[in-house]
């Protein structure tokens, strides 16, 4: 998939559940790491793709989904990474609304979000939820 | 990859929880269960020191105000130590400092306490 | 491809340069670290996992690849770690035969490859060389 | 995730090169080029500093060993630091320990070529 003229792609497949996250945030701390990025920005993307993976994980584990998988695509373009996270569990109410005990993290993951990234979106596709973050350097 | 919990009595209202390494949606399981152990066992100021967390993210926010609650609920409170100012950032970042009480050390933390 | 009877898969998608061996390491370590090895052995593995990037990235150069890509593939089992790396770029003689100036390099990555992990094997495959390596615990 | 070297003259025959980071299949190339231009400028012993470094693969010592070919072509000699003994296994274990001398100080290296 990768081409000289498109931008290097890393691609992560982790399982869905709580101890993979770690491994998601040391890949990405790599490919940032290699950017233009100041450290406290790469920290900013160490987070967010973290808070990700971990609302893809809640999701799984509220849909009693036991196989879930989340793939991270991040994409290492010369001015800007783009990080996709897809996960194979459909959004539910509870991503958007606000729902019993979960309200908190879901709620605190999303605003971390919003405020370490340049650009935040989270959408419904055919194989489950997507979130797409990017961030520019400096 | 990891997280270490260290509790010690300050005395027999007050504890101190030191973490170490990562809090997050695998690790703060632990520390939710020992603000509740705590609770359980009478104490009604929790202070959390993460002088030594590396990394800490909002699934372990979420167990600090939850804890935090419950220990209002009994007139206590949870104040945290935190003098790493990239940690420190994520309390500020999301107003969080504002419902926190924050010290630069743990003798700051534990002269409030006693 | 998880499957709550089989083991976990994390599966990780560099290009084949030679900025991008860096992020694999960090991901195998992630993985290892998360598993019953000692400090040393998780140092073997994440050198190991190193080394078959890195002659993967040698034989995309050697064969003017500019679209290699290196999959990563570690399977965490109970008892074991087996870590697969592909590449799409055909075992030349020169993987086997003493050539040239890379003899230094390639004979040595091979051997610390060897004596790092407790299996080791370079085969040929339909889409490029795979080398497979698996390491116990202990 | 880098590599920094700093080099020193130590007088008009030795160098050394204090090494940082990660030496890799991505940052030995400097390695190399630094070796070489010591050599253009006639260094006749380079000692190579590896207390800090944190990670070295075999494109690393294959750099390592091209530099001392062309070092004893000319008499000359390299040397290593190498005080970590996590780096040190690596040279163990391939039998390079028996090719390179290796020292635990700096100072203990720049006292055999002054
Ligand atoms: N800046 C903030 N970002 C997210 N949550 C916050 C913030 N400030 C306060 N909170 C909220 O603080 C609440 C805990 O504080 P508290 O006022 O004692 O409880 P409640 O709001 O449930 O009555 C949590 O529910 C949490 O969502
Ligand atoms: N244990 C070892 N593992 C791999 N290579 C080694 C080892 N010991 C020595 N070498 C070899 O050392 C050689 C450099 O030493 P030298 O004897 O001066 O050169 P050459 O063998 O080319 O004549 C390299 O070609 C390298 O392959």
């Amino acid at each position: 998939m990768t081409d000289t003229m498109e931008a290097p792609v890393v691609e992560l497949t982790i399982p869905s559940k709580p101890e993979y996250v770690g491994v998601a945030r040391l890949t990405i701390l790599g490919v940032a790491s290699r950017m233009q990025f100041t450290y406290d920005e790469v920290e900013d993307i160490r987070l967010a793709v973290g808070e990700a993976c971990t609302t893809a994980v809640e999701r799984a584990k509220r849909a009693n989904v036991s196989d879930g998988e989340i793939t991270i695509t991040s994409e290492i373009a010369a001015d800007k990474l783009i990080v996709k996270v897809q996960d194979n569990v459909q959004c539910t109410d509870a991503d958007s609304e606000e729902s019993a005990s979960d309200l908190d993290e879901q709620g605190l993951g999303a605003l971390l979000m919003e405020l370490l990234v340049d650009e935040f979106k989270v959408e419904s596709t055919p194989e489950g939820t997507l979130v797409s973050m990017v961030k520019y350097p400096g | 990859m990891n997280l270490k919990l260290a509790t010690k009595s300050i005395n027999d209202q007050a504890s101190l929880i030191g973490l170490e390494g990562e809090v997050d949606v695998y690790t703060a399981p632990q520390l939710k269960q020992q603000i509740i152990a705590l609770l359980d066992g009478g104490v009604k100021h929790v202070i959390v020191d993460l002088s030594s967390v590396e990394y800490l993210d909002s699934t372990a926010l979420g167990v600090l105000i939850g804890g935090l609650k419950r220990l209002r609920e009994r007139s206590g409170t949870l104040d945290l130590v935190c003098p790493n100012p990239r940690i420190k950032r994520i309390f500020e970042i999301t107003g969080l400092d504002k419902i926190f009480d924050i010290f630069a050390t743990d003798l700051d933390a534990i002269a409030k306490v006693q």
